[in-house]
């Protein structure tokens, strides 16, 4: 029998949902963008959907905690509560998104009341914020934990390191996941940083670091919590990588020619949505009718998505003045 | 309170907003135990404790980009520069983060940035920048500036109390340079209100920050000739008092602006712009801006009294608007 | 070389540049293997080998930190922002350091900084940044940006060649859209100089970059009208064309500045206050402003539009002078 | 007997000379400044002089190494070669210092002829533009070595990080000396960084990484040196970390309250210049005369190099309008 980390069989079925969401949603998205309903570019999790969903799951969303995804951690935020039709109005800049069309993708969340909070481009500058979400959790006196999100090529920035090296030296109750997932665009881990492993990053500013297989759901989710359970009990800082792989090009427009086609033959076989759905089978908490029931729910609830972000209106132009202070009453309205 | 120095307003106002309201904090560099490098914080440490006075790393990044994760989360962070300078080093989180909150996200996030800025101290290159308009074109910021001990109060307490990031731009020269009998009482400078600090018909000069007294100096002067010049004291720069300049252009129909920043690209332009635009018919002459020369502030005294502006300068530009 | 694109000439520029001089070389993410974000460097890697096209890690602070370094050491670096709006990522090491070696130091830094800039194309607020008056104020830069590929591929060449560091912003809204027959042989567009693209008498249009197009498009929508109007594509920011402003100005007897970032502290409103100093006896009208809404670029088509400026807003200011 | 690695007599003669020169100098600057000819800050290096001239010491100026010196490295500086005269027209804000009177102290020197580059201000900043002086010294095959000091403070910064990591990537010829002088201005290093040492950075860039006794000067030199043999030949970046005490306050108006007075005594019997003078004559290098002897000849250039700075001329004033960029001939003439 697997070791599920005291994960019941409900919970097992409910990550299969989210893993189930997170790649048809993101097929859909393709599906929109080749209809041009999608403005701005597409940036694909294939392959990643494991650590994404299976780190979030680890947090406690009732008791605060936020989770910070980068752009290809929409399982993560769906995990969270964000919901698919928000998703797909960000996407595709309608009106009614939650930044009313301001800001693109998964770019969105208030983390005092939806439990995530989108990433700005910059990469690298989220370290720092969700060390101050986290502070300021601490002197709220709220005992929730933060979960960012890294990518092995946003973890060179200074932002990054700044970020780290305060939230350690503080003791935050923050976790960090670094997604080595090969390449930064066309940029392999290798050209991005000569460290041994990007966990080691974690001597530097002493807190603790740990590696993890990314395409393992189960492994990810034990790793994360027991970093989650060390940040709540005040133990600090956990630098936490993941070592997966990017099966697409950076975006829609890339078509990766510079990966080796072994490599992503390799990685195919270790599909964490396929590793953990055969997990699931073999061990007894799900039949394969259990899981088709799944992805037609998954199915279903992504085309009523679509179906409201479709008809939801453009928003309306002259708005572009509005709302850069508080004041006009633009926000409230 | 009798005789507050500038730098003495700016502690006050620090302290009786973290006694007013708990979710007050500073964070910055040797802010806690220190009581920063000037002193500013000097005693805060001691009344509200390590917990809302964070001593940080040399890390101007995270001063800023915590202090803004801080306040999007209902906190009200004062983060402080050790000089204002520093503030280049976390320009990015500045201007793409804090100050975008609200516009692309619908989230407030109410903190000040502040720290000792402008030159006449001989700190060369690195230690006399005058900020504001690195940050004008990169909406989002409110920026102040203030050049008396009252506003150096009131202005604060505003911008704390503001739901939106201010910029709060103290001019180090000033520090222990002036001081003024403040209120007993609370009171706050509202945001965005220009104050006229001498009445005049002749010329207006458009100033703020320690160039106020270079302005007033050089009223005085002018006066003795018999030119009655009018000042204003900008205090906001964003959002500025646009009324105020226009009505003072109105009335006097020729204007000065005066800045210590380097002329080209400096805040001065944006006012200059708004004038020619819509006070266009009142002016009988062309605008002129007094302000630094086109150069890092070198910091050799004789270099330095040359780059800045001064009472001569604007004096020159005076005489000639005058003359026109 | 027929039919070259915007980002053609680019390419060119940067290989023409380093096949001649040995010194020059690539620098920044994705610029090699790849061949750059938008191909700009598509092929370089080929010919020049990786020592001279050096694919770095994410750090736009080392990006610009290391061209810096290798500049002081005589080459001549330069460092592509994969968008050039995270050139705010590095901006002190550009301010602080690359723009005052000359100045401070008596060292020539000569490099480049480039990326693509720009709106219009639904990039966001983190992928449309015009960042030209960012830099306005913090003096030691030189700050250009082509309006076509005549001019993207001459001014790089320029700035390539330049023994100070240059800012070159190039408008991604043009890489494909635009294309032109270029020489076959070596040339240059001087830094500080502008272009007068249409002969005027009745008004001057002064602007640069992507908005070119649209003054362009207004002016002949003007002529309609019967009226004459000047557009002056000023190419360089810093320094820029003074005379030829000024000459124009002093023709036509009414000016509108239109550029794409924001109006606030744009760089426009030196223009501006340049014209209400130096050509204020010339001006039959308030000098007008043309610019993007104070906000962050938005990301949605209908938002985004409305946001930048565009021709109906030029031929409004333009009828209001000409009706002033 | 003693370990010189190396060394010969009359090279640990030489560094004696430089030991003394540079406290020295700065005693002088001192004296300097409170008759109020010095402009600006005082920021004292005692304390440090041993490993500032040790780790200075270790390149080869000849080959084209270059220095790069915090405010506290004037030691390393004037082992490089720069002229006790120069210095003080720098503290004197003169107009014929090296930088005309535009920047402060020990911050000027070109890198293609000095063999220094002072700092600029913000901290941090000069590792990648180390990074970027030994790229180009590759790329014009120079096999130049350069050495960059940072403080403890300073290694929290951005740039820092960013530069390491790059100059890690590249395998750059260079060795960074990291001063755990316990101090950055008043924050102790424990709130700087969590990292159970400054050595253990050099895990996250995997760049070679060693601590040493800062106020040990032979140990300096050795493990400087072999870290700039090993830059030089191919083996890429080292960050050294030093271990020693910053003896005054941050600078001349800060009476150092914050410190405990144990501390300070403590570390006052470890006194670097001290212990290599007691070194030279226990092991028969020197006589007590011949330190005499050396520290006469460091007063009297000390004494001409006063003379020559105090009579130096302040700028012309209208010279701050020129040289910002070429052109107007300014730094030519
Ligand atoms: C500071 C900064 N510089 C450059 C970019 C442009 N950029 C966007 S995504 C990307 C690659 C990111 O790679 P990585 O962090 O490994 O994340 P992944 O795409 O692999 O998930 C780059 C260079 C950016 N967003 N931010
Ligand atoms: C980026 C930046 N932030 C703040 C400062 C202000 N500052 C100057 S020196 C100093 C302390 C430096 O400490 P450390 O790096 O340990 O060097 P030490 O003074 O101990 O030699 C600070 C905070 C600065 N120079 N640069
Ligand atoms: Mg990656
Ligand atoms: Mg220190």
């Amino acid at each position: 029998m697997v070791e599920t980390y005291g994960l019941t069989r409900d919970q097992l079925l409910d990550i299969e949902y989210y893993l189930r969401l997170t790649r048809s949603l993101e097929e859909r998205v393709v599906a929109l963008f080749r209809q041009a309903k999608v403005i701005g570019g597409l940036y694909r999790s294939l392959g990643q959907e494991g650590e994404s969903v299976a780190a979030a799951y680890a947090l406690d969303y009732k008791q605060g905690d936020v989770v910070q995804p980068l752009i290809r951690n929409v399982g993560a935020i769906l995990v969270a509560g964000a919901k698919p039709v928000d998703i797909l109005r960000q996407y595709m800049a309608k009106g009614n998104s939650p930044t009313r069309g301001r800001e693109l993708n998964i770019h969105f969340g208030n983390p005092q009341t939806d439990g995530f909070i989108g990433q700005i481009s910059m990469l690298g500058d989220m370290i720092p914020v969700m060390a101050g979400i986290t502070l300021a959790g601490r002197m709220q006196k709220k005992n929730l934990v933060g979960l960012a999100f890294i990518g092995d090529g946003g973890s060179s920035t200074g932002a990054f390191w700044e970020g780290m090296n305060f939230a350690s030296v503080q003791r935050l109750p923050l976790v960090v996941i670094i997604e080595d997932n090969g390449y930064a665009y066309s940029t392999p881990t290798w050209k991005q940083s000569a460290a041994r492993t990007l966990a080691d990053k974690a001597y530097a500013f002493g807190c603790t670091g740990e590696t993890v297989d990314g395409n393992d759901v189960l492994a990810v989710y034990d790793a994360t919590k027991r970093a989650v359970e060390r940040a709540r009990s005040g133990g600090g800082v956990t630098l936490l990588e993941v070592k997966t792989f990017r099966m697409k090009g950076h975006a829609e427009h890339d078509n990766q020619a510079y990966v080796p086609k072994e490599l992503i033959e390799q990685w195919r076989e270790k599909d964490p949505v396929v590793r953990f759905e055969r997990m699931l089978i073999e061990n007894g908490f799900a039949t394969q009718e259990d899981i088709t029931a799944i992805e037609q729910r998954v199915k279903r609830e992504i085309d009523i998505a679509t179906d409201e972000a479709d008809a939801s209106p453009m928003p309306t132009p002259s708005d572009a003045a509005l709302g850069l202070f508080d004041g006009d009453g633009y926000w409230n309205a | 309170m009798p005789e507050t120095t500038y730098i003495e307003a700016i502690t006050q106002a620090m302290a009786e907003e973290m006694a007013r309201d708990e979710r007050v904090f500073l964070i910055g560099e040797d802010v806690g135990v220190y009581g920063g490098a000037f002193k500013t914080s000097y005693g805060l440490i001691d009344k509200f404790g390590p917990e809302r006075v964070i001593d940080t790393p040399i890390s101007e990044i995270a001063i800023i980009g915590a202090a803004s994760g801080a306040a999007i989360m209902g906190m009200r962070p004062i983060a402080e520069m050790q000089f204002i300078d520093f503030i280049t080093c976390g320009y990015d989180m500045l201007v793409n983060f804090a100050a975008v909150n609200r516009y692309l996200f619908g989230r407030a996030c109410p903190m000040v940035v502040r720290g000792p800025a402008g030159g006449g101290t001989h700190g060369g290159p690195y230690h006399s920048l005058n900020p504001e308009a690195m940050f004008m074109n990169r909406p989002g910021l409110k920026i102040v500036a203030p050049a008396t001990a009252y506003d150096a109060k009131g202005l604060l307490k505003a911008a704390v109390r503001d739901d939106d990031p201010v910029l709060y731009i103290e001019h180090k020269y000033l520090y222990r340079r002036i001081k003024e009998d403040l209120p007993a009482e609370d009171y706050i400078v509202p945001l965005g209100k220009a104050a006229v600090r001498r009445k005049g018909k002749d010329l207006t000069i458009i100033t703020w920050g320690a160039m106020l007294y270079v302005a007033l100096d050089a009223a005085n002067e002018l006066a003795a000739d018999g030119v009655d010049a009018e000042v204003i004291d900008l205090r906001s720069i964003i959002p500025f008092d646009e009324e105020a300049i226009l009505e003072s252009v109105a009335k006097t129909n020729r204007v000065i602006i005066l800045h210590e920043a380097p002329l080209t690209g400096g805040a001065g332009a944006e006012f200059a712009a708004r004038i020619a635009e819509k006070a266009f018919d009142y002016l009988d002459a062309p605008i002129k801006r007094v302000a630094a020369l086109d150069v890092p502030t070198p910091y050799s005294p004789p270099l330095e009294a040359f780059a800045l502006p001064d009472k001569a300068k604007v004096l020159k530009a005076a005489r000639e608007l005058l003359a026109y």
